[in-house]
């Protein structure tokens, strides 16, 4: 149990530095939102890799809680700063 | 044997994951990085239902790799550009990396102790002990309707913030042009299975994965679905039923929440003998707001026609600084 | 005896999801590889449906399965379409 | 507002929905407020009717249904193992032409039935629709493809009661 839960917090863990390390390089709105997304489902990863109690357990409902409202707000987030971007553009060429 | 095999399962998925994650944030074309995107959260969804979160699995699945992708490709028409390239200088981007590993390796160590000296206890085995006074039987939903139902309020004000935002910012993107007919053929059929099973998920989640965030999600799939297929089909909603539908979610839940204050004292404390009833119906209320804020997320903006009646004079003064925009 | 038909049945399916797969990446350009994903896909999932039921024996669970499978079809079929149409239109220039 | 027709269609929409419904909440009672809620929500979400639609009235063949399933299931297993072999050989074998076929079918139920199951036989795949004209994707040009399509086009005739 506590090797599964070692190898998906590992990849949670380069899931979030990938994403971060491509946010702090794009300059561009777009590149950064999806790099936000993955560093973001890199913290969801963690969350549940701890929560894993073994293949015959269901998840620690604490955190599978805290990370569904994390999904929802994370899409919501996501429109806003489109958004906001569009609306950036859209002044851009006025 | 079935241990090894389990193993090997874990690490293609794990190997998987990462590499869509990688080209996802390095390709150098939107279009490209949107797709691998939308691939990595139908990955995820099948690493939740791996880890033993179904409700999580369910969820991922609609919004991952449904809702957020067809939010992201409708976004793409809006950018200048279609590349995605950076122009940090070299010493930026090595400084970045060194930053990036350090960061990486000091998580690392992090978890490893922390999962290494936990002594087992869990908040699960708390959520069993009240689970039978909480009014449903899956815990998820008992975690998020009873326990913590404070969170899930505040979430919902803040996708209500969000889709405010996004109305107040823009008008409704434009149309698509010429739809296939095939399409439109197949939406009149499948939208009202859709709903229904948006229905189910709302249903099973008293006792069962599901609950409104996956029903919500799956009844907004099911709206932009229709929108795709019949552009002009939101000219037919009421939008006076929409802003109602908009913010129905929060409006039961303080209300639910201000009656228990005056029954039991305490704000959302529920009655256990109601307390199924009293989920059922705001998560009920719940599913149809965040259905309506995540269409209305989708569409970029307000629908043609939302300041009608409402104040003449300031939606003339928005329409002109539109045409302003136009020029 | 129905197990080891079944767990054959869905080996026989994921043969045929990993021939489609294969297909995604062997094949020149996007209208043979949507050949390959729907075919591939749509009989490979008609032989994992078909393993599920020989397993599960409730046929409430069953009528599920098969829902999904006729759903999963209808929807390769028409998300083909639309892509091959997209492709099409992209390459004559007019949209 | 509603008319007797349109009343009469959605009538017949909720049952088939309550019946999905009570397929998937194995027929419990107490679910059945949520059902009813939904039902109207599916209802009042219905898009406009496309005038084209109007006229059809589906009588359904029921041996003809049989046939076209017969026939179906037939041929997706010759189009998986075909596409197998293809991609499996060597070098992958692909001839692809394109080929335009006149579609006779009038019922839209019909045409849209066809043209989704073109795209899972063998070899074909349906690119683009201009009214009756069907723009096909084969992988092969040595198939005899539309021989295949013409059968396919007959079959699914058969389950709507159109001859051809």
């Amino acid at each position: 149990m506590i090797s599964e839960q070692l190898l998906y917090s590992l990849a949670g863990i380069g899931l979030f530095a990938i994403g971060l390390r491509a946010t702090l390089l794009h300059h561009m709105l777009l590149p950064r939102l999806l790099a936000l997304n993955v560093c973001g489902a890199g913290v969801f990863l963690i969350f549940i890799a701890i929560a894993y109690a073994g293949v015959e357990n269901m998840a620690d409902p604490v955190p599978q809680a805290l990370v569904l409202t994390g999904i929802v707000v994370a899409v919501s987030a996501t429109a806003m700063a489109l958004a906001l971007g569009r609306r950036l553009e859209a002044l851009k060429d006025e | 044997m079935i241990e090894i095999l389990w193993f090997i399962f874990d690490i293609m998925l794990v190997l998987l994951l990462l590499a869509l994650a990688w080209t996802t944030c390095s390709t150098q074309d939107v279009m490209r990085a949107v797709t691998l995107f939308i691939a990595m959260g139908l990955l995820l969804a099948v690493i939740w239902a791996r880890l033993k979160a179904p409700d999580l699995a369910l969820a991922e699945a609609v919004i991952g790799a449904g809702i957020s992708g067809a939010l992201l490709l409708s976004a793409i028409k809006d950018y200048p550009s279609n590349l995605m390239v950076s122009h940090r200088s070299p010493v930026m981007r090595g400084m970045i990396n060194i930053f990036t590993i350090a960061l990486t390796i000091l998580m690392s160590w992090a978890v490893w102790h922390g999962i290494e000296m936990s002594d087992g206890k869990r908040l699960s085995e708390q959520v069993a002990s009240q689970l039978s006074i909480s009014g449903v039987s899956n815990p998820v939903t008992a975690v998020l309707l009873n326990f913590r139902a404070y969170d899930t309020l505040l979430e919902l004000a803040v996708v209500l913030t969000a889709v405010l935002t996004v109305l107040i910012l823009n008008e409704k993107r434009a149309d698509h042009k010429v739809i296939s007919p095939l399409l439109q053929g197949m939406t009149r059929w499948l939208v009202p299975l859709l709903v229904i099973t948006s229905g189910y998920l709302l249903w099973v989640g008293a006792h069962a994965p599901g609950g409104a965030f996956q029903a919500g999600a799956m009844l907004a799939a099911a709206m932009i679905l229709l929108q795709l297929a019949y552009p002009s089909i939101h000219q037919g909603f009421n939008l006076y039923l929409l802003r109602l539908l908009l913010v129905i979610g929060i409006l039961i839940f303080v209300l639910v929440g201000l009656w228990m204050m005056l029954l039991n004292d305490d704000f959302l404390a529920y009655s256990p003998a109601w307390a199924g009833s009293l989920i059922l119906i705001i998560e009920t209320a719940a599913t149809l707001s965040i259905a309506t804020a995540l269409t209305l997320a989708y569409l970029g903006g307000r629908p043609t026609g939302w300041e009608n009646g409402l104040k003449k004079s300031a939606s003339h003064k928005d329409s002109h600084t539109d045409n302003g925009r136009v020029k | 005896m129905i197990d080891i038909m079944a767990i054959l049945l869905i080996f026989f399916g994921l043969f045929f999801f990993l021939s489609g797969s294969i297909g995604l990446l062997r094949l020149p350009d996007v209208f043979s590889r949507l050949h390959a994903l729907a075919k591939a896909d749509n009989i490979g999932l008609a032989f994992v449906t078909l393993g599920v039921i020989m397993l599960e024996p409730n046929i409430l669970n069953d009528i599920k399965v098969v829902i999904i499978w006729l759903l999963v079809m209808a929807a390769s079929a028409i998300s083909s379409h639309l892509i091959a149409r997209r492709a099409l239109r992209e390459h004559r220039g007019d949209d | 507002m509603m008319t007797m027709k349109s009343l009469r269609s959605s009538a017949k929409l909720s049952l088939a929905l309550l019946a999905f419904w009570l397929i998937l909440t194995a027929g419990d009672p107490a679910s059945l407020i949520i059902a009813a809620l939904f039902i109207v929500l599916a209802i009042l979400l219905k898009p406009p009717v496309d005038h084209s639609t109007r006229k059809t009235r589906l009588n359904l063949n029921f041996s003809g249904v049989l046939q076209f399933a017969w026939f179906f299931m037939l041929e997706s297993l010759r189009g998986g193992i075909d596409v197998s072999r293809r991609v499996l050989s060597v070098r992958p074998r692909v001839d692809a032409v394109f080929y335009d076929y006149s579609m006779r079918l009038q019922r839209p139920y019909a045409q849209q039935l066809f043209i989704s199951s073109i795209s899972l036989l063998p070899g074909t795949l349906c690119a683009d629709l201009d009214n009756q004209q069907l723009h096909i994707h084969t992988l092969d040009r040595h198939m005899d493809t539309p021989e295949g399509i013409r059968q396919l086009e007959s079959l699914v005739g058969k389950i709507f009661g159109e001859a051809l």
